[in-house]
């Protein structure tokens, strides 16, 4: 279904091609005193993809909002496809081919996947309109992630987060009218399972090959190092390197984000804790379920192809769990986290008033201390701990909610794919953290999405079709026992490279 | 952008324009007494809107229409009960406020058990309620005992207690909301119910103590009223409807929710009672009145700057 | 044909629309109504009754009278919440053959009987029981009206301004909406009083004489002669401050039984007698003299009612056909 | 893949879901009839019908404009108002000056969209902003019509008193506008864009529309059916009244969330919203058959409020 626009097609992988789809040069924008961008040269050929990449709050959002038009860039000349343009919004980006999944979802949850279509696509009017969205989304969604089993005629409130993202991806990819000739993708897999990721970068290629442009940003940099064509490395605000990704490794990358990978942080937290109390005792949902038991100190795992029962289960274990404190750190933060009214310091204490308390009422030194401190030890990147959380970048509004956890008198906290959107280097922070908190006696009950994390946990527990199927013991933990157990033992999957 | 004044200061200041263009009129032997006036009738705005104000910030759609008959109802409930006795203003109070608080749960429990908007779910209940108040004699207007009116009239060396009494109640929410655990947790409930819960939020206790204490509100309001104007009658609620909405948007509570203007709502009562007064005195037509009553209310939350989200 | 007309109405049944029973005098009007109801259906003058109010929503009363007209009653008697929006209902109940006498409101709609007030002589009275007081000196009044875009205060304001016509050196200095409740008669009062000047005399709607009086303690002033209306309140303050002070003034008002006047109007065009399209009622009218007679009949914070049996409906209905002054409602012994 | 497919519920459920959705008012409507029926027999007839549901016409038209504003996720306080202004205008005017009528009727319409732009560009709370025009509307309609009066055009009160043959006009024009609706609403492309705003208004705009002229657009539509809702209520009173129809403003609420709606914004349905207010315009009439005292007959009110609205509990379960 996915036709190719016949001119401007030259897949030439790396090189620059004479005329740039997109170039920007000194591109700036400022909110207020904040410089999210202090002046981006950047450019995207025909046929390119770029990987881009950076600390959290680097400034990759921003650039990526004004070049689809969403965000006004306050200096700085932008070019596209060689024309130099003057004011530019959504509606002109759209109109020129120019495409962009954002970090928030942008879906309208009321509306069917069809409907959604409809949306980005002027053109899809009159009688039969439905029929075509239909058509269109289908078509897409087939041809990026075959046997996704996505109803178009549902409404998206009702599907799966990773179903959602892969219904924003795939309407990306559509095309009426207008043929598509670049196509933003602002950390498109933190949502979405092993195989969706796997068929999604795969599709990215295949698109550059038709003479798509892409631009992926993502803090897996495994994903940028299969993809790109070429790597952009941002920083506070500026582009300040950028390199052919042929020969690039995962740790030259690391170098050029200014953070070196805390390497030998792989060691696994069994020790000590097998002997502590038992903190939780979950019973499964019936008998071909299995009871989740976790004791003081413990770092437990949930493993499992995404959207196997593994948050249900959490929420579950939240909800039962009242002898111990215990706390959530969510990871859909913008419906589940952030108090979206306040500062760094009201959403950080929030979940430590009991304590902060003298007879019903704060003690305002004692919060504003408890905020100071653990913004310093996740290194939030704000002026100070009085910033609206809103003006944070995605990840660094993360800590915040991961700092919630910790500053609090939880004995177990639960995690439910805390790290999405968390830039390397804080990743490795955070880890370390997780771990000492857990040397300290804290338990852990830790979802998520990216098989290398699981390699902190000293236990692992594998869902399946929304049960418990299997416990790994922390000795047994690798990726084919974690994938065998995901896929029920004989199938495990070929699919997985 | 250096010279920004605060989004509830507004109220105040429209108030105060109000009451300096009163006295143009009028001459400057009218200041006085005018703003004395106004403080006193705002006064029982102030503890409605209040109420109000705990129940919009719980969170987006939450409203409470039964105000006025849960006042009428309390209203009658304690002049029956202090049957024009003294000796019985304590228990009138407290089950004025009783009724108050059992009519707030009622409103939250329809709001939950039965899944109800709320502006649904309380526009029923005040149906009832006032049914009730119909039922409790509602052919008379029912007499306060005379300590109650004497305590509404009070003044100590010619300032009036009543409005200095809600002028602390006033202060205490202002505490409340800021420093207090209760308040900050009102508030985290008011911007993200999910966020909250998962904060280990009691969402719905949250919830049902906002409606309890608006009920209470009401029932308070409803027994200092009828002290001050002569008794309970069935109608002595019915400017409460939007009123006690208006004073608590216009004091710079967000109707999303999450954010509470305590101190805003004595300048939205204010500007109300100031713009009434001064309506009054140049003689306006009553379609006039109405015309500016309603660009003025328009204005004024036109040109508040306000806090943007996202 | 004079006197009580006598046909049979006995298997008639008879309902009343009300539009708004939220205040005290609404509910001794329902009262009064189901009291005189109740006696003729046990004396076998009618068969039944009904009352449903809508809840100060005209479109509701408009939709209620439809309704009514489906289940087949005789006659309603309306209290219509506004002059014109029934029209279309009235009009289609007359067409269905029932008979619609609307009271205490203006309905213009010429196939049902109206029972009113007239409103141009509660004007009257007012000020010159005021002009009996004070003379031709140059006076300040303050009018309370009702409720804004209200047809009964309209009619009554308008009533007003021809009486204050005949008063040339009476100047009104101030109106405010009292929506005939004292406690918005007393916050409305208070707002303007500052910036008035002294104030002799305040015309009345009924239900507000009260809050006006507190307004006026409040602010420290001394009492203006304030026209009392029909609630017990008002009448025990002017006692009150008439043994205190001396204080003089008088009660005028409507009686909620004039719910009783449209049901036996109704009945006795029911029963065959010729009613004129317009059946004026008396107002009551309380002086000095009959004060302490008639606080004693009226419930602590009541509305001061009267009784309205059928003979005396009919004596109103043919004083009405005759042009002859009406009874005035008889102060109790 | 398997992991996903998992997920899947059948998409009856769905279907179901929004079969409930406008069955559950319909059956509450059926229910409320019977009882009528019961009562009074002769009521099931073209004459019963067209007496029972008449004032459903303007209430209906009134909730479906009510229904536009919340499908934005804002909400209109001020349709009541606005309606007795309408009617005032329709009976002072239209008869004598039609051409001054339709141009003061326009106006308005543009008054609407402007409110709407004004929320928009300031980014207001619509529930006060709709609340001072409240006052504006019957400033304006006392101004023009100090007590009620006037008189309605011959024509309107001919349409509204049509008695067209086999289908009472009350049931008729419910259809019809229920058609309608559903069809611009809930089946046309621009509807789905409609109903994004409100749900993600910022989605759609990323989209490349503008959420500004969405949002006066609609509010203009609101105030024109408005005007129909005043129109249809002229015609039936045969008067103007600034008083008359207060009650619009939340019976408009209650007939669009009673047929499905919710303040979220983008959840609405016109064909649930018409039975919604059908149903509505019922309950308030229930009460003259039911024969309840006086003083507890506004109680009872509230109790059908409670007992139309309750069937939601059955359904809502899943949409949390
Ligand atoms: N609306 C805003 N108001 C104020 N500051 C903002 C706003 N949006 C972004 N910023 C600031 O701009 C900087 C860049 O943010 P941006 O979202 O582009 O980062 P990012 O590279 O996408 O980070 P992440 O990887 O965490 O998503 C941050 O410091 C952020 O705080
Ligand atoms: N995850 C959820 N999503 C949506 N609704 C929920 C969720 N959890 C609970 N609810 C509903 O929200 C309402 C109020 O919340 P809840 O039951 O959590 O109160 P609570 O916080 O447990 O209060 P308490 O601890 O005092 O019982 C209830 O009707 C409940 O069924
Ligand atoms: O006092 C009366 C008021 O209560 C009634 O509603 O209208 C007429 C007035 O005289
Ligand atoms: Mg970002
Ligand atoms: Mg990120």
């Amino acid at each position: 279904m996915r036709a190719i626009p016949s001119a401007n097609r030259e897949p030439r992988p790396g090189a620059a091609s004479p005329v740039p789809l997109i170039a920007t040069r000194a591109v700036a924008k400022h909110y207020g005193a904040v410089r999210a961008l202090v002046g981006v040269d950047f450019v995207l050929a025909p046929g390119e993809v770029v990987g881009l990449v950076g600390h959290n709050g680097a400034g990759k959002s921003t650039l990526m909002n004004v070049l689809a038009g969403t965000v006004q860039r306050s200096s700085g000349a932008f070019c596209y496809d060689g024309a130099e343009i003057g004011a530019w919004g959504a509606r002109e980006a759209q109109a020129c081919g120019l495409r962009c999944i954002f970090q928030e979802l942008s879906l309208c949850a009321n509306l069917s996947a069809t409907e959604n279509t409809r949306i980005i696509h002027a053109s899809l009017r009159g009688l039969g309109w439905r029929r075509r969205a239909r058509a269109l989304i289908t078509a897409a969604l087939d041809d990026i992630f075959p046997g996704h089993g996505i109803d178009p005629d549902r409404k998206v409130a009702e599907l799966a987060i990773g179903e959602r993202q892969m219904v924003e991806i795939a309407r990306a990819f559509t095309q009426t009218s207008v043929p598509v000739r670049g196509v933003i993708l602002d950390e498109p897999t933190s949502a979405l399972g092993h195989t969706p990721t796997e068929q999604l970068l795969a599709h990215i290629r295949k698109a550059a090959a038709d003479g798509i442009a892409c631009i992926l940003i993502t803090h897996r940099l495994n994903e940028i190092l299969a993809v790109s064509d070429r790597v952009t490395v941002m920083m506070d605000g500026a582009a300040v390197a950028d390199r052919p990704a042929a020969g690039l490794t995962r740790s030259d990358l690391v170098a050029m984000m200014g953070s070196i990978e805390a390497h030998g942080g792989t060691g696994r937290a069994i020790g000590p804790a097998a002997d502590g109390a038992i903190v939780v005792d979950h019973p499964g949902r019936d008998g071909a379920d299995r009871p989740i038991c976790v004791r003081r100190g413990e770092i437990i795992g949930f493993a499992g192809l995404d959207g196997h029962g593994q948050r249900d289960r959490l929420r579950a274990i939240y909800a039962a769990t009242s002898d111990v404190p215990v706390a959530y750190v969510a990871g859909d933060r913008g419906a589940e986290g952030v108090f979206p009214l306040w500062s760094i310091a009201d959403n950080l204490t929030i979940r430590s008033l009991k304590a902060l308390q003298r007879g019903g009422f704060v003690v305002p030194g004692a919060a504003r201390a408890l905020a100071e401190q653990w913004a310093a030890r996740l290194k939030v990147k704000a002026p100070d701990v009085d910033t609206p959380i809103l003006s944070l970048s995605g990840g660094n509004q993360q800590k915040v909610l991961f700092a919630r956890a910790l500053a609090s008198d939880a004995q177990v906290v639960l995690l439910d794919d805390p790290m999405r959107g968390v830039d390397v280097g804080t990743k490795q922070e955070v880890y370390a953290l997780i771990r000492a908190e857990a040397d300290k006696g804290r338990s852990f009950v830790w979802y998520t999405t990216e098989m290398d994390e699981l390699s902190n946990c000293g236990r692992l527990y594998v869902f399946r079709e929304g049960r418990v199927v299997e416990e790994i013991p922390g000795a047994q933990i690798n990726h084919a026992r974690i994938l065998e157990a995901s896929f029920g033992g004989a199938q495990t999957g070929a699919s997985h490279g | 952008m250096s010279l920004r004044l605060a989004p509830w200061s507004y109220g105040f200041l429209v108030a105060l324009v109000m009451w300096v263009a009163t006295i143009c009129y009028s001459g400057t032997g009218s200041a006085i007494p005018t703003l004395s006036s106004a403080l006193v009738f705002a006064a029982f705005s102030v503890v409605v809107g209040t109420g109000q104000m705990l129940v919009i910030a719980s969170g987006p759609g939450n409203i409470d229409l039964s105000m006025p008959s849960v006042l009428t109802l309390a209203a009658y409930a304690s002049m029956s009960i202090m049957g024009g006795s003294d000796a019985m203003v304590l228990p009138g109070l407290l089950l004025a406020v009783a009724v108050g608080a059992v009519a707030g749960m009622l409103n939250y429990l329809a709001i939950t058990a039965l899944r109800l908007p709320p502006i649904i779910a309380t526009l029923a209940w005040s149906f009832v309620f006032q049914s009730f108040a119909f039922n409790l004699g509602g052919e008379a207007t029912l007499k306060p005992p005379a300590a109650l009116s004497e305590f509404t009239l009070w003044s100590i060396g010619g300032i009036r207690v009543l409005p200095v009494a809600v002028m602390g109640l006033t202060l205490l929410a202002v505490l409340v909301l800021k420093r207090g655990v209760g308040g900050r947790q009102l508030l985290a409930v008011g911007q993200s119910e999910r966020a909250a819960r998962l904060a280990g939020i009691s969402v719905g206790r949250v919830r049902l103590v906002a409606y309890t204490l608006c009920g209470m509100s009401a029932g308070l309001a409803g027994f200092l009223l009828s002290g001050f104007s002569g008794g309970a009658a069935l109608n002595m609620g019915d400017t409460y409807l939007l009123e006690s909405i208006a004073v608590v948007v216009l004091g710079g509570t967000s109707v999303a929710g999450g954010q509470a203007n305590a101190i805003g709502i004595w300048g939205a009562a204010l500007f109300f009672n100031l713009m009434a007064t001064m309506l009054n005195t140049f003689q306006m037509q009553a379609g006039i009145r109405f015309l500016l009553t309603g660009a003025l209310i328009i204005l004024i939350v036109a040109i508040v700057p306000r806090p943007k989200a996202g | 044909a004079e006197g009580t007309a006598t046909g049979d109405t006995s298997g008639k049944k008879i309902a009343f629309s009300n539009s708004y029973a939220g205040n005290s005098f609404r509910q001794v009007m329902i009262k009064s109504f189901e009291a005189a109801a109740a006696k003729a259906k046990a004396d076998g003058k009618i068969a039944g009754s009904a009352v449903v109010s809508s809840n100060n929503s005209v479109t509701e009363q408009a939709s209620q009278i439809q309704n009514l007209i489906l289940q087949g009653y005789d006659a309603i008697i309306v209290l219509a919440g506004s002059d014109t929006a029934l029209n279309g209902s009235i009009k289609e109940a007359c067409d269905a053959g029932i008979t619609v006498v609307a009271f205490a409101s203006g309905v213009t709609e010429p196939c049902a009987y109206v029972v009113d007030y007239n409103l141009d002589s509660y004007a009257k009275a007012e000020l010159d029981f005021i002009a009996s007081k004070l003379g031709d000196k140059p006076a300040n009044i303050l009018e309370i009206r009702g409720m804004a875009g209200d047809g009964f205060d309209k009619r009554l304001n308008e009533g007003v301004n021809k009486a204050l016509a005949a008063h040339p050196s009476y100047k009104k200095v101030g109106e405010v909406y009292g929506q005939w409740t004292g406690t918005i008669a007393q916050k409305e009062v208070s707002g303007v009083l500052p910036s008035l000047p002294q104030i002799d005399g305040v015309l009345t709607q009924g239900g507000d004489g009260y809050g006006a009086a507190q307004a006026f303690k409040a602010a420290g002033r001394k009492l203006p002669i304030i026209i009392m209306g029909n609630r017990q309140d008002e009448l025990a303050l002017w006692k009150k401050e008439h043994d205190a002070t001396g204080y003089e003034t008088f009660s005028l008002g409507a009686t909620p039984s004039v719910s009783q006047v449209a049901f036996w109007v109704a009945q006795q065009i029911l029963a065959g007698k010729q009613v004129p399209k317009f059946v004026e009622v008396p107002l009551l009218q309380i002086n000095q003299p009959d004060l302490d007679a008639w606080l004693k009949t009226v419930p602590e914070g009541g509305v001061v009612n009267a009784e309205y049996p059928q003979d005396l409906v009919a004596t109103i209905i043919d004083a009405n056909v005759a042009k002859a002054p009406l009874p005035m409602v008889p102060a109790p012994k | 893949m398997a992991d996903t497919a998992l997920q899947r519920r059948p998409r009856l459920t769905s279907a179901l879901g929004s079969a409930l959705q406008i069955g559950l008012p319909a059956a509450t409507l059926i229910a409320m009839l019977a009882v009528i029926f019961w009562i009074r027999p002769s009521a099931m007839s073209y004459f019963g019908f067209t007496l029972l549901f008449k004032f459903a016409v303007p209430l209906m038209f009134a909730a479906l404009a009510q229904m536009l504003v919340i499908m934005l996720g804002d909400i209109d306080l001020s349709i009541g108002s606005f309606v007795g202004f309408v009617t005032c205008v329709a009976a002072l005017y239209l008869d004598e000056a039609p051409l001054l009528a339709l141009v003061i009727l326009a106006a308005s319409i543009a008054v609407y969209a402007g409110v709407g732009l004004l929320i928009h560009v300031r980014q207001l709370p619509s529930i006060i902003v709709t609340l001072g025009m409240s006052f504006i509307w019957l400033g304006a309609a006392v101004t023009l019509m100090p007590g009620p009066g006037g008189t309605a055009p011959r024509w309107l009160v001919a349409f509204m008193s049509w008695k067209p043959p086999f289908v009472p006009l009350p049931v008729l024009i419910a259809l019809l506008t229920a058609l309608i609706g559903h069809l611009v609403i809930s089946r046309s492309s621009y509807g789905a864009v409609l109903r994004g705003a409100g749900a993600n208004p910022r989605a759609v705009e990323r989209a490349g529309w503008s959420v500004r002229t969405i949002r006066c657009a609609v509010y203009a539509a609101a105030g024109a059916l408005a005007c129909l809702a005043g129109l249809t209520l002229t015609g039936l009173t045969t008067s103007g009244d600034p008083n008359v129809a207060p009650a619009y403003t939340l019976l408009g609420v209650g007939a669009v969330i009673l047929g499905g709606g919710a303040f979220t914004g983008g959840i609405v349905s016109p064909v649930g919203t018409v039975i919604g207010a059908l149903t509505l315009a019922l309950a308030g009439s229930l009460l003259s058959f039911l024969q309840v005292p006086p003083t507890w007959q506004i109680g009872a009110q509230g109790a059908i409020l409670f007992l139309v609205l309750a069937g939601r509990i059955l359904f809502s379960e899943h949409r949390s």
